[in-house]
């Protein structure tokens, strides 16, 4: 069963702005999935479907195969956790303790309870330590962190990141992005990542998507979504930088195929240089 | 109904003549109308017609800049509740400044109303009707920042200018803020009205959310100072307003009105009052 | 609670606003000078985060509601709150004047008119008050949340009653109906501003330290408190007989009599402007001059104002 | 003569957090300079110094041979222009235009030359056509352009941006690239970029200063710079991903030199598989 799925999703701003255009996506348990598109694609806005904070102009949202309506709404929320893109957005209370446990204790757990959740979660993204630290004296990876630990903390089924790594030094990135690959891989937590970082998606989605202009035009795993060059181009997006390097040897006729991250490019590269 | 504050200036996009008046005219125009209606005498019936025939000119004006209806009546449903209730209360209400009262129905509990009270009643709240009217419809048909550009340009100190300026950009910033802040509680099944949490605690969420909000301001307001000073801002600075000449429309426009208000002083005044007399 | 438009005839209304433009044209110069820098942008900012807190009951169900006693809707009004983090009541008055101006114009809360009465009662004797009282308190060594509580709580109450008397000065409300009306509504309003302002100033003071100009309130000189005190008895003094009055109207009667003749005096040459009055023996052209002359007159004072205010 | 100098300039946030560290950075007239480091590694805070938004704790800034004081504050201002890393900080008036005028009409410039300076400015960012639009419903893109205009007004000798690229998709990073480039090149004003993006180093920059923990540690071409792998990692950054591919290989014992940019990748590659 589908653990997201929407049909005919169409979200239109204002009576104006079509953000949204009939987006059919479906994300099946335990997968990792990457959504790719340019500034102003409708990432965020269909991400915001997803738990039920925009309403669809028309169409609807799936959650484990139930249209989201008032009643079952807040168990949307606690099935699908969303991290924003701005850490800041997330976070408001005055100690990173209290805004971890924020989330649990709207679902009305008992103290104990919070208390384990806010311990672990914290754990899970190395934070051990700054439960009394104020969040606004973090730096952008730090709050990132926190912001993902109180979503942890609701024990969510789903992790959904709006552009985790952006403003992160590429030390952090690389730290990030092994965190949430472990989260999917040891609490089997499905993972939903937009970013027009094209560089990092091979590195933690085992299948991509494409958005341009409110529609999903592209949908496969990274071989296949980065093969179909013109699309990528046509969105205002690129190649993964490995990528591209291997497209431009192909055109002075050198016989390699196109690959996207490291390990691999140096493989190909090797097998034709020797 | 809901219109959001990031929605309010939707009305201000349109292109109709009346939108495109001169933004000094039409402060003008509202100050005109504004004043001449609260100047009004309390306790006159004539001033009925008076306050109609400026009503119509406003509403005149409205439809012809093609204005939403759900949108006004909602700005209207905004303004109305306390006015309204103040007003509600006159009939019953012996007014100072008149001694002799008719009472013209008794409810139990020996409440009197009188005609005195329920006119006076009737002209204030329609007073009240024809500013808010006014209001609407500059602040319908044209943005706050031409509003603040034409308010410089008729003479407002430039400290005041910069002030609103600035506060009227930042309203939008903090109010997209306040929004998103609003979404990650939601995000993580905050309600005020769960009953599964304190009282206690709710209070004190709501009292972060407003400090968060209002550290952020502050913030805001340091580095935004910060970057006007990399723009060689110092205390002497003006806000850039633009040369802007008055045509002939703007001129008309405010003729009209200045007309509307001496009609309604002298002719309607005459109408009654001359056949009464014969 | 705004006054709107009409409930203040414009004699009285111009009095509050000359009040007020004093106070405005003053606290644009505490922006200007008494600070170290120029804060009018910072305060500019701060003044539109808190237009924005302040919209929190209008669109409640959007926004965050605030719980209360059987859901009386209620937002933060916030001039306590801005003298004490500025450590000056100027901010309260210039923070409140920017607010009610766009209130004014976005929502159309309050009046043109009017608005010079509303900046009184919620800038000034708010921001005033809810200040001293909070100072005087904490001279006394009161426990600063208690001094906090109570300075906002009375910039809630204060300005109540100001407009209960306002509205009964204007023949619009009795008072003493007004005073418990309002009183109530603001006073238990007023525990939600004092609880909210108490955590707020908190978080603030513990989040940046450096905002909070804690040095800037032990300096403020007894005698401003005194004087605070003395004035704020002497509302209380003057207002009292009224109060107690079996018939305050009779009493009010005089007393109005005497302001009347008082502001005749004072704004006589605004007087003959109103349209209602006509230039005696000149019929119908005399009108229509006395309206023009009128308008005129009114913009022309209203551009020498500005002018004036330039000038501070 | 340099344009921008700092001698043992030091900062301490509050009497407690050393952002600067006695740093010694110079800058020459029509250079383009790249200021590369980790989040927190006080790139944003050299910057402030630059025009005398902040005021050293000790040491001293000199533009032009002269140090920032009181009287020159403003000359200083006028030559140095600095762009913020979020746009949001830097546009506040309500229209585009009347934005873009706001340092000319600081300057006390004439009514004219001011709306000739809007408008050439605005031609620059090719944003022609916008000047009434409002700042808050402009792209991110668009707002980055709109700041840059604003500064560009002011014609200031040294253009000083603060992670331009931060937020913006591969199609709007290229072009504004392209957009700071031919500033340098057409209007000879000297470019300072701080970001952590390595991988657009190259493309941008004839010099790059590497900073950590609020020093300088690192001062010198790209090609010099990036082949102190040592210094590039321990300061939380990676080489260009081009450059690690290449890495890769030398490892595995292919003779091929290490180079920056796709295209002197290429060409390396094609000499090494001919
Ligand atoms: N609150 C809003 N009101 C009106 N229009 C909006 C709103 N939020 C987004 N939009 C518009 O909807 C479109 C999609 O925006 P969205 O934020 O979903 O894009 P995105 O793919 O997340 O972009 P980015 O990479 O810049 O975050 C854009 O054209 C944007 O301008
Ligand atoms: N206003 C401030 N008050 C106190 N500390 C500050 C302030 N601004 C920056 N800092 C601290 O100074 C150090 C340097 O910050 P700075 O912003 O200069 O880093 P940066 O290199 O620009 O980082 P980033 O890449 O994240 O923008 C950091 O440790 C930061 O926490
Ligand atoms: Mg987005
Ligand atoms: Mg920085």
């Amino acid at each position: 069963m589908n653990i997201i799925e929407t049909r005919n999703l169409t979200h239109i701003y204002r009576g104006k702005i079509k953000a949204l255009d009939s987006v059919n996506f479906t994300a099946r348990p335990g997968e990792r999935i990457a959504l790719i598109g340019a500034n102003g694609a409708g990432k965020s806005t269909l991400f915001k479907h997803f738990n039920g904070i925009l309403k669809p102009t028309s169409g609807e949202v799936l959650i484990k195969g139930e249209p989201i309506n008032n009643k079952n709404i807040l168990d949307a929320r606690r099935t699908v956790g969303l991290v924003f893109q701005d850490p800041d957005d997330q976070i408001f209370a005055p100690t990173v303790k209290q805004d971890v446990a924020f989330g649990p204790m709207n679902l009305g757990l008992s103290e104990d309870v919070i208390e384990k959740r806010v311990r672990e979660s914290l754990e899970t993204v190395r934070l051990t330590g700054f439960e009394e630290r104020a969040p606004h004296h973090l730096s952008t990876g730090e709050k990132k962190k926190v912001a993902i630990a109180g979503i942890l903390a609701m024990q969510p089924e789903v992790l959904v990141l709006d552009e985790p790594t952006a403003g992160l030094d590429p030390g952090g990135a690389v730290r990030l992005i092994r965190l949430i690959n472990e989260m999917n891989r040891y609490l089997g937590i499905t993972t939903i990542i937009a970013t027009h970082e094209v560089d990092i998606v091979p590195l933690l989605a085992d299948r991509v998507c494409i958005m341009s202009s409110g529609k999903i035009i592209g949908d496969g795993s990274p071989d296949e979504i980065f093969s179909t060059d013109e699309l990528i181009r046509k969105t205002h997006l690129r190649l993964p930088i490995v990528a591209q390097l291997i497209e431009m040897l192909q055109e002075e006729g050198v016989p390699v195929k196109v690959k996207f991250t490291l390990e691999e490019a140096r493989d190909e590269l090797l097998r034709v240089v020797k | 109904m809901h219109i959001s504050l990031g929605e309010i200036e939707r009305e201000t996009y349109r292109k109709t003549p009346i939108h495109g008046i001169d933004g000094r005219i039409k402060i003008l125009m509202a100050l005109a109308i504004i004043v001449y209606a609260v100047a009004l005498p309390r306790m006159d019936t004539m001033n009925f017609m008076k306050f109609g025939l400026l009503e119509l000119y406003l509403i005149v004006l409205m439809l012809s800049a093609r204005l939403d209806f759900s949108y006004i009546a909602f700005r209207f449903a905004m303004a109305l509740p306390f006015g309204f209730g103040l007003a509600v209360f006159q009939p019953f209400l012996r007014q100072p400044f008149t001694t002799d009262f008719t009472v013209i129905y008794t409810l139990p509990m020996g409440l009197e109303i009188t005609r005195e009270g329920t006119l006076f009643g009737a002209i204030v709240f329609a007073k009240f009707i024809v500013c808010i009217t006014a209001v609407i419809l500059i602040s319908s048909t044209m943005s706050m920042s031409e509003l603040v550009a034409s308010a410089r340009r008729l003479g407002l100190p430039r400290e005041l200018a910069l002030l609103f300026t600035m506060m009227v950009r930042y309203i939008f910033v903090f109010w997209n803020i306040l929004g998103r802040i609003r979404t990650a509680q939601k995000t993580r099944c905050f309600d005020i009205w769960n009953k599964n949490v304190p009282r206690r605690w709710k209070l004190t969420q709501v009292g972060y959310t407003i400090s968060s909000l209002f550290i952020r301001s502050y913030e805001q307001g340091e580095r935004t100072y910060q970057s006007m000073l990399c723009r060689g801002y110092n205390a002497d600075a003006h806000v850039y307003v633009g040369k802007k000449k008055l045509g002939t429309v703007d001129f008309f426009f405010l003729i009209l009105t200045l007309g509307i208000i001496i009609l309604a002083q002298m002719y309607i005044t005459s109408l009654i009052v001359i056949p009464l007399s014969k | 609670m705004h006054i709107p438009d009409g409930y203040i005839p414009l004699d009285q209304a111009a009095i509050y606003w000359i009040i007020a433009l004093v106070f405005i044209a003053r606290s644009i110069k505490w922006a200007r000078k008494d600070m170290n820098e120029d804060m009018l942008p910072l305060l500019a900012v701060v003044a539109a985060g808190m237009f924005v807190l302040q919209t929190i009951n209008i669109a409640a169900s959007l926004l965050v509601p605030i719980p209360m006693m059987g859901g009386v809707s209620w937002h933060i009004v916030g001039a306590a709150l801005a003298a004490i983090i500025f450590a000056s009541p100027w901010a309260a008055v210039l923070l409140m004047t920017s607010v009610l101006a766009v209130q004014f114009i976005l929502f159309g809360d309050g009046g043109l008119t009017v608005m010079g009465a509303n900046i009184v009662n919620m800038g000034i004797i708010g921001g005033f008050m809810g200040y001293y009282t909070y100072i005087g308190l904490s001279k006394l060594s009161v426990k600063r949340p208690v001094a906090m509580f109570a300075g906002a709580w009375a910039s809630m109450i204060l300005p109540a009653i100001a407009l209960a008397f306002e509205l009964w000065l204007a023949g619009t409300f009795p008072l003493k109906q007004g005073v418990v009306l309002m009183g109530i509504f603001q006073g238990v309003a007023g525990i939600g501003e004092g609880m909210i302002t108490v955590i707020v100033f908190g978080a603030i003071a513990k989040a940046k330290p450096e905002i909070v100009m804690n040095g800037a309130h032990n300096k403020v000189s007894t005698a401003k408190v005194a004087a605070a005190c003395i004035i704020a008895f002497a509302g209380i003094a003057i207002a009292a007989p009224f109060l107690a009055s079996s018939n305050p109207d009779g009493l009010g009667q005089t007393a109005s009599m005497v302001i009347k003749n008082g502001i005749n005096s004072a704004v006589s040459p605004i007087t003959p402007i109103f349209p209602g009055y006509s230039i005696a023996g000149f019929g119908k052209t005399g009108e229509i001059a006395a309206i023009v002359i009128g308008l005129a007159v009114i913009l022309i004072l209203w551009l020498g104002i500005m002018k004036i205010l330039k000038k501070v």
